[in-house]
């Protein structure tokens, strides 16, 4: 029989595997508490106005809950009055809303959590030296925030490590794999080069496999097969992951509480760790990781 | 040829636009939530930038040429107003005008580089496309820019003038701003030498020169046009995000273009009309509604969408070749 | 005064010459006649005085003062205009809409005023005997209305220069009539014409004087009264050319080739019935729109047929296709050669060979170029096509070595059938009697010719029998032995309603 | 018309190509690290599926068609290759199979929609590009598909044959492919039936089916040729990244259409060369590889890859004017 309680989660995208392991959370908590999920976002984090329109599509099927994970911050607020004044309750994740709107955020810190990455980074360097950066997009929240993080960081703890430049690659494999050759082209004295998403760290490691660069430190962002095993055969130091299952289980997990009056935390945070070769197989971190 | 929007003519065109009400129809017996004044609204409202930038694309297109620049464009426009605005703190007028004033100069320099200096418009139009791209995150340092300062910008868009008069009928501006610009646009292309001249280039540009036209100018004038519109397009897009995003814009105009085609404009040009494009941008965003609102998964909506658009086209040509 | 000068002017393409040493002048009141062999630089003389090309060397005087049109628009403000011997139209407008391209009936500022101006066009076309409706698309206008078009665009502009580049070339003898009647109206009204036509008699009727180009040179001008026709031809060809008589054969044995019943399309082909015998070449004559070229698309399958059948060699053969009809060794060169007969962006060769190429095609696709080559050379040479390499764009030849180029094609292909529709528009006396004679060899050779023409010398002196058109109906049929051009006009404005 | 790769003739246009080479001198001057065996190796190998889409882009322009549905037919075709080795476990020259005529079919069905049905082929291959978007992310369960279980599927695009014979010649097989299939490419346009009549088609079809050309027929084959080509771009790209990835390769269409149009090819069509297109593919990865290596910030390389494409274009127009 068909669950009555439906709350569709408008995300930032859809394709990213990132998004997905976040849709495999949702789909999971939807069922352990029977209720109806719909999962969509637009094809590029930049299309603001493409969210507004699949959330402004949401609400019109009436729904009990809604979630939503901001392309930005300020954007969605007046559809989210909206869903306020319909008395529809309404979970940021991923990325918050600058309202007070949203019972509770689920997300991750990513400006921490590219600190760490900084951290892990300057150790494996031995403290000095040049690196470069491989974005996923320059203007997405999480692109931002990842890079500012990363080279904030260095700047502040760091003194001796440079980074050199910061370049995009669209998330996109191949391209991410052709930016990082340039990068590494271009900066023969290159000791590190980091990637913020999935697709930019796997274009990480292409470049430096083919370009036969193996003592470049690759430090990566995500899970993913490739990723894993890059980490398992030791051509890239480790990586940040987040709890993409996590965020999406938590979120739906919030809205339902929020359905029975329930308080929530106004910030959910599903955490972020590092991984490498050591803990690759600890249990606690292998839950996190998606493949 | 074109015709004025709401002659009779082209209202049984309108009707007869198979495709659009077919979908309608489908939706509204597939979902209660569908055919709703709140989801109408939504469709229209969603219409809104992607109708402007179509109905400038369509000049264009009808001239014979092509405009790739339109999405960026109108991001750029957008983050122009949002420099002058917030950052210069100017008053809203001013804004408005620099978006409209520099789509027009953008626009024109694609003209100027398709006809004084013979680039090929996909080019010349993909060159701007870029430079605009890149210079909208220059002067936004990559940052959105908010237009919390200049109290009236949100209302552009978001208003509805036609709410005071007819409570029933919520219709926000930025719609209203559609129709406006839909009903100059096809004033101008039926009615007007600009329009005529943009036909001729369209149709033989090689005979229309030959016919003593001054082909280089009017070129120019119809990329120019174009860009306004594109100004206004981001206006609106400004107005509705209450911001002005420098990243967004690319592949909006794929989008435009499609509309446009849908909507039985000839990408050969010399042949086109802006009631068509609005009715491809129309069946675009019902397209896009309507499988949301059905709950279809994202990649089927995607796969979905590109066999109606086929079909909608299709059962158009049937229709067409009837006549 | 002369009203209009060329001194010394010269042009040349990528390094050919084109033109050298023209002195031209042209009076007040006179129609004066250019002649010349396909090539000979007819056309780029006039687009240098009509501001379309710029002459390498010379100059123009205008009234005596030297003026440059360096656009077509400043040569018609300076009282220029040229109607182009391609048509220069544009399809998607309406005929209103090209007539008065450029100088638009306006209201105020920016704002056309539709009603004048279709009232004003109604006034041109009805000047010049037209019965058009002027809001029509000017690319649904059959070729010969589209000239008319083109005359009356020309008209609108009341230029104290009118060039008129072969502008009866798609047209047939009614229409021609009423060209002639507004160009001496002209005349008289003090408006100096130059006209090219490669028609001698229509030269001889309207012509006041004549100049002769000979490979970009100008031969000699001289008054049209006194001229004598065999002198100018042989002038512009530099040799004589000698007339022969032709006796029809008697065919009446010859197996039947190619049979057509009852073929129809909507109201432009009626059920029309014909015959066609090995050997034989069938005239088709009617006004314009009697559906000439509308029943060779039907035989041709170039357009979907509502009823009949067409048999080849006694077989019915289901034809729906151009590539159906040339398998069944059907060809047919079109009226319109810009438009359908040829990919003008593509070079010579392409052209020549495009309904040819599988026969040089072997395993795998692969074109024997060598072999396609030499092919096209021999036809280009048959035909005198003039031409500096194969590798040419068709675009750059002058109008009637591209007809060459069509019709070409067609022999190249070697079918047992031929349609030809208009096959000597705009080709000079030379070639045309070159034409003329290879058309009755092919029907010797046991080639079965239609030949669609709105010239009636042309279809007297070639066919063997003439069948007339009108209003989409086969309305007689006559051995050419017995056809006049009285008695062909008589049938081909035989309504349905007249007693047969 | 086009003319064989090496021909005198063409490598004077090679030469001529003052674009590509001034932008080689001038990233030659401004660093060190450019013009080194390695980094003209990376310029190549990220040539080769850009390349091979382009060349794909080029066959159907020059017939006077587009294709906007390259990109996604290719992650497509990588898709289904992955399926067929990985998830059925199929042997290696299978998948490669699968992959073109998965390509040929796909490209076939967007030409018969074009050539039967009549639809315009932006709209054709558009419904097309999204249908294959979905169909790709639906196969594969929206996961990439990994390659590990096909020993010799990697080697594909990143081993290099070349440097067993010429050890200081790295070139990996991607780029042999890529001139491979340009040397097959070419020799189609120039040289055989095929080519002939897509030049025939896109330079007047209404001629070509009045000189007796199956016209649809060969519009057909002439997406679907595309198509295969799309195919092995698909096996070059999942080779590369030894995965097929469904979420990529929209975008990549305006990349391949840039290249063809940079080389000169009108998108009018009947007048093109694969050379060409070759030289527009390079252009644009130099390009992208030498505002790399210069660090120059991502905005400014958009911002002026735009300006410098345009110059490019413009360089070779002049050029030609000249000849
Ligand atoms: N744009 C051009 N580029 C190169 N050659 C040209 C061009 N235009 C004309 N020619 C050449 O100039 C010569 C003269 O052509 P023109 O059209 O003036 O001949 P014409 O006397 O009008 O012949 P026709 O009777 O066939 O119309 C021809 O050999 C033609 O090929
Ligand atoms: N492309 C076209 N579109 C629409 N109608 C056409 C077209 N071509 C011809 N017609 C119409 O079809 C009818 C037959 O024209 P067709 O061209 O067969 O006449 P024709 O006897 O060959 O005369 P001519 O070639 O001298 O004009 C006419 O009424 C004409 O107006
Ligand atoms: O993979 C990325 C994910 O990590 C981030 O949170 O959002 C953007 C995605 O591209
Ligand atoms: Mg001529
Ligand atoms: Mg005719």
């Amino acid at each position: 029989q068909q669950p009555t309680v439906y709350i569709p989660l408008i995300s930032k995208g859809f394709q990213h595997q990132f998004w997905q392991a976040v849709k495999s959370g949702a789909e999971q908590a939807a069922k352990d508490y029977k209720v109806r999920v719909t999962f969509e976002g637009p094809e590029s984090e930049a299309m603001v106005d493409k969210q507004i329109d699949m959330l402004a599509g949401a609400l019109a099927k009436k729904p009990q809950a809604i979630a939503i994970a901001a392309l930005d911050s300020k954007a969605t607020i007046p559809l989210l009055r909206k869903a306020h004044a319909a008395k529809i309750p309404v979970i940021a994740f991923d990325s918050g809303v600058d309202s007070d709107i949203p019972l509770a955020t689920a997300s991750t810190d990513n400006r921490a959590a590219a600190a760490l990455a900084a951290d892990k980074l300057a150790a494996l360097i031995g403290g000095e030296g040049e690196v470069a950066v491989v974005g996923h997009d320059q203007t997405s929240r999480t692109g931002i925030e990842r890079v500012e993080g990363f080279v904030n960081r260095l700047k502040a703890a760091y003194p001796k490590v440079r980074v050199v430049t910061v370049q995009y690659g669209g998330g996109d494999h191949l391209k991410s794999t052709e930016v990082a050759k340039s990068i590494l082209q271009g900066n023969p004295k290159l000791k590190a080069l980091f990637g913020t998403n999935e697709g930019s760290a796997i274009g990480v490691v292409n470049a430096v496999r083919e370009m036969k660069r193996s003592g470049v430190v690759v430090v990566g962002f995500d899970s993913g097969k490739q990723q894993k095993d890059a980490i398992a055969s030791g051509a890239m130091a480790g990586a940040i992951t987040q709890n993409p299952v996590g965020i999406g289980y938590r979120t739906v997990e919030a809205a339902v509480k929020a359905l029975k009056g329930e308080a929530l935390p106004k910030a959910i945070d599903t955490g972020y760790y590092w991984y490498d070769k050591t803990n690759l197989r600890d249990p606690k971190i292998a839950a996190v990781l998606y493949d | 040829m074109t015709r004025l929007p709401f002659s009779p003519a082209a209202l049984q065109r309108l009707l007869a636009f198979a495709g659009l009400v077919v979908l309608m129809v489908v939706f509204s017996i597939a979902s209660d939530n569908f055919l709703q004044t709140d989801n109408l609204v939504s469709i229209l409202q969603a219409t809104a930038v992607n109708g402007v930038l179509a109905i400038a694309c369509t000049l264009v297109i009808v001239s014979g040429g092509i405009d790739l620049s339109v999405g960026c464009l109108m991001t750029f426009c957008a983050v122009v107003t949002g420099v002058v605005l917030t950052n210069w703190g100017m008053p809203l007028p001013l804004g408005i005008l620099a978006a409209i004033a520099c789509g027009a100069a953008c626009g024109g320099l694609s003209g100027w580089l398709v006809a004084q200096l013979r680039v090929p418009p996909f080019i010349a139009t993909l060159g701007m496309m870029m430079l605009l791209k890149g210079l909208a995150l220059v002067i936004s340092g990559s940052k959105p820019i908010y237009f919390l300062d200049t109290p009236g910008f949100e209302a552009i868009a978001q208003d509805s003038l036609l709410a005071n008069v007819l409570p029933a009928l919520p219709i926000p501006n930025s719609v209203l701003i559609l129709f406006a610009v839909a009903i100059v646009a096809s004033w101008l292309l039926s009615q007007t030498l600009f329009g005529r001249y943009a036909f001729a280039l369209g149709s033989n540009e090689e005979a229309a020169r030959l016919s003593g036209l001054q082909v280089k100018r009017w070129k120019v004038a119809v990329y120019a046009v174009g860009g306004a519109i594109c100004g206004i397009a981001g206006l609106l897009i400004a107005s509705r995000l209450n911001s002005a995003q420098p990243a967004l814009g690319q592949g909006y105009e794929l989008d435009a273009i499609a509309a446009v085609v849908i909507g039985g404009t000839s990408l050969v040009g010399g042949r086109g009309s802006v009631l068509g494009t609005l009715i491809g941008a129309f069946i675009m965003s019902v397209l896009a509604n309507g499988l949301r609102i059905l709950n279809v998964t994202q990649e089927w909506q995607t796969a979905v969408t590109g066999v109606i658009i086929v079909l909608a086209v299709y059962v158009d040509i049937l229709r067409r070749g009837k006549d | 005064m002369n009203l209009l000068e060329a001194r010394g002017l010269g042009k040349a393409f990528g390094g050919v010459t084109v033109l050298q040493g023209i002195d031209f002048d042209l009076q007040a009141g006179e129609v004066h006649a250019l002649m010349g062999e396909n090539g000979a630089g007819k056309s780029t003389l006039m687009k240098i005085l009509a501001g379309v090309h710029a002459a390498d060397t010379g100059e123009v005087l205008l009234d005596g003062k030297p003026v440059r049109p360096s656009s077509p628009r400043e040569a018609q403000d300076l009282g220029i205009a040229l109607i182009h011997q391609e048509l220069q139209l544009m399809p998607d407008l309406s005929a209103a809409a090209n007539v008065f391209i450029g100088r638009e009936r306006r209201r105020t500022g920016w704002r056309l005023d539709h009603t004048r101006q279709l009232a004003d066009t109604q006034v041109i076309f009805e000047r010049l005997g037209l019965s058009l409706d002027p809001r029509r698309a000017v690319g649904t206008l059959s070729v010969a209305q589209q000239q008319m078009v083109e005359i009356a665009k020309a008209l609108s502009l009341k230029a104290r220069v009118l060039i008129m580049d072969e502008p009866t070339a798609a047209l047939n003898p009614e229409e021609v009539e009423e060209l002639f009647r507004v160009v001496r109206q002209l005349r008289a009204e003090g408006v100096g014409i130059i006209y090219i036509s490669h028609k001698m008699d229509e030269l001889r009727r309207i012509a006041d004087r004549v100049t002769v180009l000979r490979d970009g040179r100008l031969i000699a001008t001289q008054d049209m009264a006194g001229a004598e026709m065999d002198e100018l031809i042989r002038l512009m060809v530099g040799r004589e050319l000698q007339q022969t008589a032709h006796a029809a054969p008697d065919l009446s044995a010859a197996p039947v080739l190619l049979e057509a019943r009852r073929l129809s399309r909507g109201r432009a082909v009626r059920e029309a019935s014909f015959t066609l015998r090995r050997g034989e070449i069938l005239g088709l004559a009617g006004l314009m729109g009697a559906g000439r070229t509308e029943l060779a698309r039907l035989v041709f399958g170039a357009d979907r047929r509502d009823g009949g059948d067409v048999l080849v060699n006694g077989k019915p053969a289901d034809i729906r296709s151009p590539a159906d009809a040339v398998r069944h060794g059907i060809a047919y060169l079109s009226e319109d050669r810009k438009g359908l007969g040829l990919a003008t962006g593509l070079d010579v060769e392409a052209n020549l060979l495009m309904p040819s190429l599988a026969r040089f095609t072997g395993a795998l696709g692969h074109i024997d170029r060598r072999a396609g080559q030499s092919a096209a050379q021999a036809f280009v040479q048959r035909l005198g096509i003039k031409t500096p390499s194969l590798g040419q764009t068709v675009a750059r030849l002058s109008g009637g070595n591209q007809q060459k180029i069509a019709l070409a094609k067609w022999l190249l292909r070697d079918c047992d059938i031929l349609i030809v529709d208009e096959p000597t528009r705009g080709i000079d006396v030379g070639a045309k009697a070159e034409i003329h004679r290879l058309l009755r060899e092919l029907a010797a050779a046991g080639k079965a010719l239609i030949v669609i023409s709105s010239e009636l010398p042309e279809l007297l002196g070639l066919a063997h029998r003439i069948l007339v058109m009108c209003e989409g109906r086969i309305s007689g049929e006559l051995p050419a032995a017995d056809a006049t051009q009285e008695a062909l006009m008589a049938l081909a404005t035989r309504r349905e309603t007249e007693p047969a």
